[in-house]
């Protein structure tokens, strides 16, 4: 029933993981990683794990991206890679 | 073409987890880049956990949380409890704890990124080598 | 060094598919993790502990121990940011603001202190005047975060969330509320001090108890010897998850502000974002 | 009373929180709680360890619930062994410590304490438990202590050193993660003794050796056997001492013992020696850890990094030996986890000594030291000693029976590496000597008679007391390793 | 009722798909941001609509209240947008982002 | 073989050790502190005489401490080869800090206390090895033994003595790590014991020719305190250290603790039978040789006292070890009883040498001409020493000599018989020159030394006298040796 | 909201009212705290009915300040006034989301659209009334506000100059009624 | 209907490629910043699309209330990074 759903949402987290450790710019990747974060929580909904997507939208979007941005104010954007 | 879907459908989450896991891999081990090795350290917890997630689907079953007929509090348990209508729950319990370890190690990992780019005003390994081999 | 993190990839991923090959397909509800113990969990759980969400059930009881250690990795997180970024040195330059007329004063003489209070507030070279939309907008939102956290932290038992995940919802709006007015007003509000406290005490909640089950004469974590405590002894073992999520929501939002604060100012607990 | 198991564990962590609120309210009462809770701890060991002696196995249930479903502790001989021994250590360890701590990191001690204790916690719950998934939340613990301590130390390469053991650390232990996760989609449960239970019917089965060697992989990279080490070294030299003498000592060793307690408990002899082939391969692996080891500790030039080096080759006597397949290897391997940790600390003990006198310890800045502190160095001696494999100390028993299980499968290459290792070892630390004993102080050396009246100036008292005490209990343990064997080890692993 | 239900979720979905091509084919920056932030938040707006109509398929007392409760999601949509949307603008301005002009576009 | 179960044994290892923390602790009063060394050395050899009637009745003593592993425990068993030699250590150890300490306080060395601790240790630590019950135990205290010595021998920290030190280290630290533990756990690996036995340890058929060789060669290589050829380099450069450290450890104690573990080896652990089976003694026999008349040639050449005695020990050592590898009653005799034998005359040699640097502070052959006219009775005890070493009567090594020499006979092995002769000789031609340029050479700084030359102070004068006179004794009554010697081989 | 009776009895009358003041706020956020988990939660079980009474007392005693910090304005009437102006809101901004449909659809959007920025002053004085216009311009699209001080000044991103124009217009006017302010 | 609500789901995902193409495409940091948050508002609606398709939207609710918080939050932040440190592309002037 839901997988086709399953499907096309890997396929975008797959997409954002890449993007997210390719983009040169650190600021840009914390931003991706939210994204990979969102995408996660949702196909943990998809799955049918509420409680791991309730976790993974509070922390992966929420805290886990703030501590990021909040890690790059304090260091830098620079990346070679 | 007809076995096909039916077969990436049943591996498709597997496959990608691993795939996902090399992603994650790749960038913990190549990357120059203290803060996107964490990336790629917290790309790979998360394969994990797509992995243990992934073990826990059950087809046309629910969300592990018991359905009482009025939603009504404490002890409503009328109808039997069939273990094939719920999703198996002991994954998502795991996972959790492991995504909580991960935010705590990601946490710690910032930490010490800004503690490491407060010392050397750098966050790349090869510059930061080189700082090292300075001295 | 790229070629070789290739090939270790390579390797590593070659032997997870080859350990693909055996799965049972995804979602097959024979497949044997979906039999062997899930099923006593899931037919078993709301009679024994009479929670219906079966992962709260799982989480805090039956695997309850495991959930004690992961709240003491969390206590562990914050403790290490505050270990590893706090710094009390005192700061040689300092900033002040004339708050009637927005003049700033730059003071590079340690030793002349300028008396803060009503008129002159201490800022640093990060200062911006927060944004005034954002602020109040925040100033609406961050009540409504709060007791929808606080509902997430005691609805554990019946939908998704629990402890953790509302502890997180209420160390966001603490981040919101340092993020759209300014570090000080949330270290002004709550004190560092408060927060390391409570940082502990939620773990402590937990472990104690978890850990008064011994007295009375039951395992370590066994809720159901506390029937004699409580007013709803059929519910024991509920009411003793819920005290649980609740120490493990305090722990939890003490946590994440106290690693927020620490990072954004390294550990100077001037201004942040 | 029957919950020593649980309190076992426990204590150090209602210390822990204790310590950490102390911390807030007044520093000083952190110690005091610290030291009641190991004590505690330490004194349910020994009593867990009269129990398990007496009267065989013990299974805990946490929360009441039976095995499969909840989390058991299950506690046998080598368990309450390891637990003994680690409580033991922390116990005295933090008793030695006070003085270092108070130089060290004294504007946050209490912080310390608790970071302290909950590595404490994470480590005897490792050890303590028989479940497969709370082993991974408790070395996550112990992993996260860790990190914060190594960048707790030294101010300028702490952290990097730190950051990297982070990487490395959280792919070991998501490897292990993984495999059991393998574990659990092929048996569907968790708990040591069921998988074994359900595994002999898998034997064949491809996902059950992808996690085994999942589950290996992870635990070796969290124990630094020889090409995943290079975390290692760094980590250790730059944690505080009064933490580096706890973490050299224990958290390797504690990783062989789940590195043992997967191969004899859960995976069982029959699987990995019958169905697979691959012990030879690791007993190689392990050979090369200990000529590695050996090789990259003599091109050291800072007595704390060469140590850890020590404790790379040390892997490899403990890998090779529980992969020796037979019943002498693993006693071993065994013995070795006591001895080594003991042995260890012992040295690291002294160490301490020397860097709460000296600040720091490149080997150029030991000239003198057997005249300035005498009795440190009688401690580091005897570790030393107990490391090449002295006999009367502890460190040449199980090297004996290493040997002989080595001898007894044939691998005499690790025979040979085992010797050239205590070589290497003697090389090592008479290099040391010779610089502590032959070179004369820096500052207003003489010959003659003004040798003897070097002022001497030794570390506080209680460090003295401790570093004597291991030392003595390293011939002691030496001496008794018969008992140790036949009362614990060989009915073990019968 | 499903034919109401139906119709706002197309509605919905008829934004969204104008936010979505909005975001592909606008010049810059800021332009994309306004049918970033704002068709979408209507999208929203008509979505849950429709879903909390459907929602009140069986009439209960509780199925009342979590339709109430979704409304919720789109009272801190409508205040939460908006602003994100200005805080995005702002960070734009302030970065030194220059919005493009009709003159520039065609030059 | 009736067995006796006492802590006498541990007794006699344990009171030197104890006495370590009371000397540290007085070591800011001299007096006291020797007064207990001398205390502790008494009680030690009284506790190993006492023990001596019950040997002689043909009685073991044995005691069990530790139980390492099944066949390896850490156990003593008294029996007539340990008992000879536990009395020759024993009571040298009194004589050597009696003569320590005029030596030590005649030249104000540093670190008194450190040394005496330490010798303390290495007696223990010999005296345990020879009431060892197995191998176990006698690589235990072999190791002790070879790491106490070691701040003994580079007592001066000079950058000499940390070469010395080095190299001595290398030697005997390497060979036993690297040759004689591997070689005794693949004994215990194909036995499942280590007690040493009369009839050896090894079962018919367990071990074959080319593995018997080898593991042999292990041992006698291994066992660098031996002197045995290549791995001899050891011993002439430990002679930097103090010369009470000379005279007993590398005349007495510690060498003579290599030789023991090789004549306990051949004994106990292949035993005779075997190593005649497959004819191997004269594979060490010719080792020995080798041995003996290489190092007496290097003898010949030094010129520095105490390395010539070095070298003259290392030859010596090997006649032991070739009268043991004898493997005939005669030759065991004299090979064993030239433990005792020479270690009366060596160490005998070793006190002069001291006394003479003490007195002189001269190292040198060539400096030493016409002192025998001014320390006359240094010379004679040193002349008497030296009878004893060459095998000349009317010392006790006459007796040793002889019974070494039947014993070739009785293997028939004539031609080293003429290798003992042409040693024999050899030692006489590196000896007796030294004794004729003291008494009748010409003194080079006649008159122009500004201090008077005269005989050492008493303390190290009595030890000497005592050490030639009981050297002089032991020709005429070594019947107690013997007869230890033969309970001990059971060739009674 | 910690002072105490005691306090209050030897104040004057300011304080009083301060106390009085903050004591209302702390009351309406805790009522509206209660509403909002009685929304959420649901379930009219007595333990979660107390829960929330506490969790709401425990938000309402910490942060009352932020939701209603003074009780200077008539909040109530606010309120109300507030209610009416969502419906006409919500009109606009549907109407405005068209017209922007029509440009995003168009197949030479770039001829449509025009962007600039313009700035006007207003009179509006409380943060919340400046808050809720900016906000109100943000959705009604073609407008985005990119900032807005606190002395009134708006500085609006418009896509096209047909939406430009229309500001500050009824907005103003309405948002300023809501607020009772003058325009 | 449920096969009603999953073509929507579908589309939604489909018109969320859009915003994923602006999030990983996007010439400067807040054109992804955009495409993020648009992300974000598709998410809510799929979250509760998904509870229906489930069934248990009352659960699916709580989880699309916190996403839509949590998402407010992060996106705040990141912009909150422009106004301290200016400058798209290079270092600011801290130090």
């Amino acid at each position: 029933m839901h997988w086709p759903i399953d499907l096309i949402v890997l396929t975008f987290v797959i997409f954002c993981a890449i993007a997210a450790i390719s983009v040169k710019d650190l600021l840009g990747t914390a931003i991706l990683f939210g994204a990979y974060s969102f995408m996660m929580c949702l196909l943990w909904a998809v799955m049918g794990a509420v409680d791991v997507a309730f976790t993974e939208a509070s922390v992966g979007a929420g805290v886990s991206t703030v501590f990021f941005v909040a890690a790059v104010f304090r260091t830098s954007r620079r990346t070679k890679d | 073409m007809t076995d096909l879907l039916p077969l990436i459908v049943a591996k498709y989450n597997y496959w990608l987890y691993v795939i996902l896991m090399m992603i994650g891999l790749y960038a913990m081990i190549a990357k120059n880049n203290l803060i996107k090795k964490l990336v790629g350290m917290n790309i790979f917890q998360t394969a994990i956990i797509l992995f243990y997630v992934s073990i826990g689907y059950k087809k046309d079953a629910t969300i592990p949380i018991i359905q009482s007929a009025h939603g009504g509090g404490h002890g409503a348990h009328e109808a039997a409890i069939h273990a094939a209508d719920y999703i198996n729950p002991l994954p998502h319990v795991l996972m959790l704890t492991a995504i909580v370890v991960s935010v705590a190690t990601f946490g710690v990992a910032m930490a010490l990124a800004v503690r490491v780019y407060q010392r050397y005003q750098t966050l790349e390994e090869d510059e930061l080598r080189m700082r090292l081999s300075e001295k | 060094m790229r070629v070789l993190a290739f090939i270790i990839v390579c390797l590593t991923g070659a032997l997870l598919l080859y350990g693909t090959g055996e799965f049972p397909d995804w979602g097959d509800p024979q497949s044997p993790a979906s039999v062997h113990l899930s099923n006593v969990y899931i037919e078993k759980a709301l009679e024994q502990t009479q929670v219906p969400n079966l992962v709260t059930a799982v989480l805090a009881d039956y695997r309850g121990f495991d959930t004690m250690f992961e709240t003491a990795v969390v206590f562990c997180a914050g403790l290490a940011c505050f270990l590893l970024l706090r710094d009390f040195r005192e700061k040689k330059e300092r900033y002040y603001r004339h708050t009637p007329t927005g003049v700033i004063l730059h003071v590079k003489d340690s030793k002349k202190i300028i008396k803060v209070g009503k008129e002159f507030a201490h800022m640093d070279k990060n200062w911006v005047p927060s944004d005034l939309i954002i602020k109040s907008v925040c100033r609406i939102l961050i009540p409504f975060i709060q007791i929808y956290a606080l509902y997430v932290v005691a609805h554990g038992d019946f939908s998704p969330g629990g402890g953790f995940q509302g502890g997180v919802i209420f160390g966001s709006s603490l981040i919101l509320l340092a993020i759209s007015y300014d570090l000080k007003t949330l270290v002004r509000r709550i004190k560092e001090k408060v927060l390391g406290i409570w940082a502990a005490v939620g773990v402590l909640i937990y472990v104690g108890i978890a850990a008064i089950c011994m007295p009375m004469g039951g395992n370590f974590l066994d809720y159901s010897v506390l029937a004699p405590l409580v007013w709803d002894p059929h519910h024991v073992r509920a009411l003793g998850m819920l005290g649980v999520e609740i120490g493990v929501g305090i722990a939890v939002t003490a946590v994440m502000a106290i690693i927020y604060i620490n990072i954004v100012s390294e550990g100077r607990h001037e201004e942040g974002l | 009373m029957d919950n020593y198991p649980a309190l076992i564990v426990v204590a150090p962590l209602l210390a822990a929180l204790f310590a950490g609120i102390a911390a807030w309210i007044e520093e000083r009462l952190s110690y005091p709680i610290a030291v009641i809770g190991l004590a505690i701890s330490t004194f349910s060991a020994i009593m867990t360890l009269m129990t398990v002696i007496a009267s065989g196995t013990i299974h805990y249930r946490m929360a009441g619930w039976a095995p499969p479903m909840g989390i058991e502790y299950r506690i046998d001989l080598l368990n309450a062994m390891v637990l003994l021994l680690v409580s033991g250590i922390a116990f005295l360890n933090l008793i030695a410590s006070y003085k270092s701590v108070e130089q060290e990191t004294s504007d946050r001690a209490g912080s310390f304490y608790t970071i302290y204790l909950l590595f404490v916690t994470g480590l005897l719950g490792v050890t303590a438990t028989g479940d497969l998934f709370n082993l991974y939340v408790l070395i996550e613990i112990t992993s996260l202590t860790s990190y914060a301590m190594v960048a707790l130390g030294d101010k300028d390469r702490g952290p990097l050193a730190s950051l990297n053991y982070v990487f490395i650390g959280v792919i070991g232990a998501s490897f292990y993660l993984l495999g059991v996760g393998y574990l659990y989609l092929i048996t569907g449960s968790l708990n040591m003794m069921d998988v074994a239970g359900i595994l002999p019917a898998l034997k064949g089965s491809s996902t059950v050796l992808v996690a085994f060697i999942l589950c290996m992989i992870g635990v070796w990279i969290k124990m630094a056997l020889f090409p995943m080490h290079v975390w290692l070294p760094n980590a250790y030299s730059y944690s505080p001492v009064a933490f580096a003498r706890m973490v050299a000592p224990l958290m390797t060793k504690v990783m062989v013992y789940v590195m043992i307690r997967l191969m004899v408990t859960v995976f069982g002899f029959e699987y990995i020696f019958e169905t697979l082939n691959i012990a030879d391969a690791v007993v190689w692996l392990a050979t090369l850890a200990i000529l590695a080891g050996g090789v990259m500790a003599l091109a050291q030039k800072n007595l704390k990094k060469m140590l850890t080096y020590i404790i790379v080759c040390e892997i490899g006597y403990m890998v090779g030996g529980a992969w020796m397949g037979n019943q002498l290897g693993m006693t071993g391997a065994i013995l070795h986890i006591l001895n080594d940790a003991i042995m260890t600390f012992a040295l690291f003990l002294a160490v301490g000594n020397m860097v709460y006198k000296l600040k720091k310890v490149d080997l150029t800045d030991l000239k003198g030291l057997f005249g300035k502190m005498p009795w440190t160095m009688t401690g580091f001696v005897l570790a030393a000693f107990s490391i090449i494999g002295v006999p009367p100390t502890c460190g040449f028993f199980s090297k004996w029976y290493l040997i002989l299980g080595a001898l007894e499968k044939g691998a005499y290459h690790f025979a040979a590496a085992l010797i050239i290792s205590s070589l290497i070892c003697a090389v090592l630390f008479f290099k040391v000597f010779e610089i502590c004993f032959f070179e004369p102080m820096s500052e207003g050396h003489g010959h003659g008679e003004s040798h003897s009246q070097v002022a001497i100036e030794e570390a506080p008292i209680s460090m003295l007391i401790i570093t004597g005490f291991v030392s003595l209990s390293l011939i002691v343990v030496g001496l008794y390793s018969g008992t140790i064997v036949n009362t614990i080890i060989l009915p073990f692993l019968k | 009722m499903n034919i109401l239900v139906i119709l706002f979720l197309v509605i919905g979905v008829f934004f969204f798909l104008g936010g979505a091509i909005g975001i592909m084919r606008m010049p810059d920056f800021y332009s994309r941001l306004h049918p970033a932030g704002k068709l979408d938040t209507l999208g929203i707006l008509a979505m849950v609509m429709g879903l909390a109509i459907y929602n009140l398929h069986h009439f209960s007392y509780e199925a009342l209240l979590l339709s109430l409760k979704m409304f919720l999601i789109v009272f801190f949509v409508f205040l939460s947008s908006p602003t994100a949307t200005h805080s995005i603008v702002d960070a734009g301005m302030r970065a030194g982002l220059r919005h493009w002009t009709k003159k520039k576009g065609k030059g | 073989m009736e067995t006796i179960v006492s802590v006498k044994p541990l007794l006699a290892v344990l009171v030197t050790l104890f006495v370590i923390p009371i000397l540290v602790s007085s070591s800011s009063k001299p007096n006291v502190r020797e007064s207990w060394i001398f205390i502790a050395g008494t009680i030690k050899l009284l506790l190993v005489l006492s023990m001596l009637p019950v040997i002689l009745e043909g009685k073991q003593i044995v005691l069990t401490l530790f139980e390492i592993a099944p066949g390896a425990a850490i156990a003593f068993r008294v029996d007539g080869l340990g008992m000879l030699f536990a009395i020759v250590a024993a009571s040298l150890y009194l004589v050597t800090s009696v003569y320590s300490i005029g030596y030590m306080r005649g030249l104000d060395e540093h670190g008194q206390t450190r040394f005496v601790s330490f010798f303390a240790l290495a007696i223990s630590a010999t005296i345990g090895a020879a009431f060892s019950a197995n191998l176990m135990t006698l690589y235990l205290f072999y190791e002790v033994l070879s790491l106490a010595t070691y701040p003994l021998v580079t007592h001066h920290q000079d950058a000499n003595s940390r070469l010395s030190g080095r190299r001595y280290l290398t030697f005997i630290l390497g060979t036993s790590i690297g040759l004689v533990l591997p070689a005794m756990i693949y004994c215990y690996s194909v036995t499942g014991t280590l007690e040493f036995s009369t009839a050896g340890i090894f079962a018919a058929g367990e071990l074959s020719k080319p593995a018997a060789t080898v593991l042999l060669l292990m041992f006698v290589f291994g066992f660098a305190k031996a002197g045995i050829m290549p791995f001899h380099t050891w011993l002439p450069a430990a002679m930097v250290a103090p010369t009470p450290v000379s005279a007993l450890l590398h005349a007495v104690a510690v060498v003579k603790v290599g030789v023991f573990s090789i004549v306990r080896i051949i004994t106990g652990i292949f035993g005779v039978e075997l190593l005649s089976e497959f004819n191997l003694g004269v594979m060490v026999m010719t080792i020995a040789s080798v041995t003996i008349l290489v190092s007496s040639c290097i003898a010949l050449s030094q010129d520095e006292l105490k390395r010539r005695l070095a070298f003259s020990t290392i030859s010596q050592l090997s006649y032991i070890v070739f009268g043991v590898a004898l493997l005939t009653p005669q030759g065991l005799l004299g090979g064993v009883i030239h433990i005792a034998m020479h270690a009366f005359g060596k160490i005998t040699l070793f006190f002069c040498a001291g006394a003479i640097f003490v007195a002189t502070g001269k190292k040198y052959i060539s400096q030493m001409s016409g002192l025998g006219k001014k320390m006359p009775f240094t010379f004679a005890a040193f002349f008497i020493g030296a009878l004893g070493v060459i095998g000349l009567p009317p010392s006790g090594g006459f007796y040793s000599k002889w019974n070494l020499i039947l014993g070739t006979l009785e293997a028939q092995q004539t031609i080293f018989m003429l290798v003992l002769l042409l040693s024999s000789f050899l030692n006489a031609f590196y000896f007796l020159p030294i004794i004729y340029k003291g008494f009748f050479g010409k003194s080079e700084e006649e008159g122009d030394g500004p201090v008077k030359i005269q005989e050492a102070n008493l303390c190290l004068l009595i030890p000497l006298m005592f050490t030639a006179f009981i050297s002089i004794v032991l020709f005429f009554y070594p019947t107690v040796f013997v007869k230890l010697i033969n309970i001990g081989l059971g060739l009674l | 909201m910690a002072v105490s009776n005691k306090g209050t009895a030897t104040n004057n009358g300011k304080s009083r009212a301060t106390f009085i003041n903050s004591f209302f706020s702390f009351l309406i956020t805790f009522i509206l705290m209660f509403l909002s988990w009685i929304v959420l939660s649901g379930k009219f079980d007595p333990l979660l009915l107390w829960l929330g009474g506490i969790s709401s007392f425990f938000v309402a005693y910490y942060f009352y300040d932020l939701l209603f910090p003074s009780m200077e304005e008539n909040y109530i009437k606010i309120f109300f006034k507030f209610i009416i102006y969502t419906p006409w809101l919500i009109l606009e901004i549907i109407k405005a989301n068209f017209h922007l449909l029509r440009i995003v659809f168009h197949p030479r959007m770039n001829e449509l659209i025009d962007p600039h920025i313009i700035t006007f002053k207003t009179n509006l004085k409380s943060d919340i009334a400046i808050a809720t216009l900016a906000n109100s311009i943000t959705l009604t699209p073609g407008t985005i506000t990119v900032t807005a001080d606190s002395d009134g000044v708006f500085k609006v991103h418009a896509i096209d100059r047909e939406s430009a124009q229309a500001l500050p217009g009824t907005m103003l006017k309405k948002v300023a009624h809501v607020f009772g302010e003058d325009i | 209907m449920n096969i009603f609500f999953l073509s929507i789901a579908l589309g939604m995902c489909f018109l969320m490629l859009f915003s994923l193409y602006r999030a990983i495409f996007g010439p400067t940091v807040l054109d992804r910043l955009v495409g993020v948050n648009a992300i974000g508002s598709k998410t809510v609606i799929l979250l509760l699309l998904i509870g229906f398709l489930y069934e248990r939207v009352d659960m699916f609710v709580d989880i699309a209330l916190a996403y839509a918080f949590l998402n407010f939050v992060a996106v705040i932040a990141a912009s909150r990074y422009f106004h301290k440190r200016k400058g798209l592309y290079e270092e600011s002037f801290m130090d």
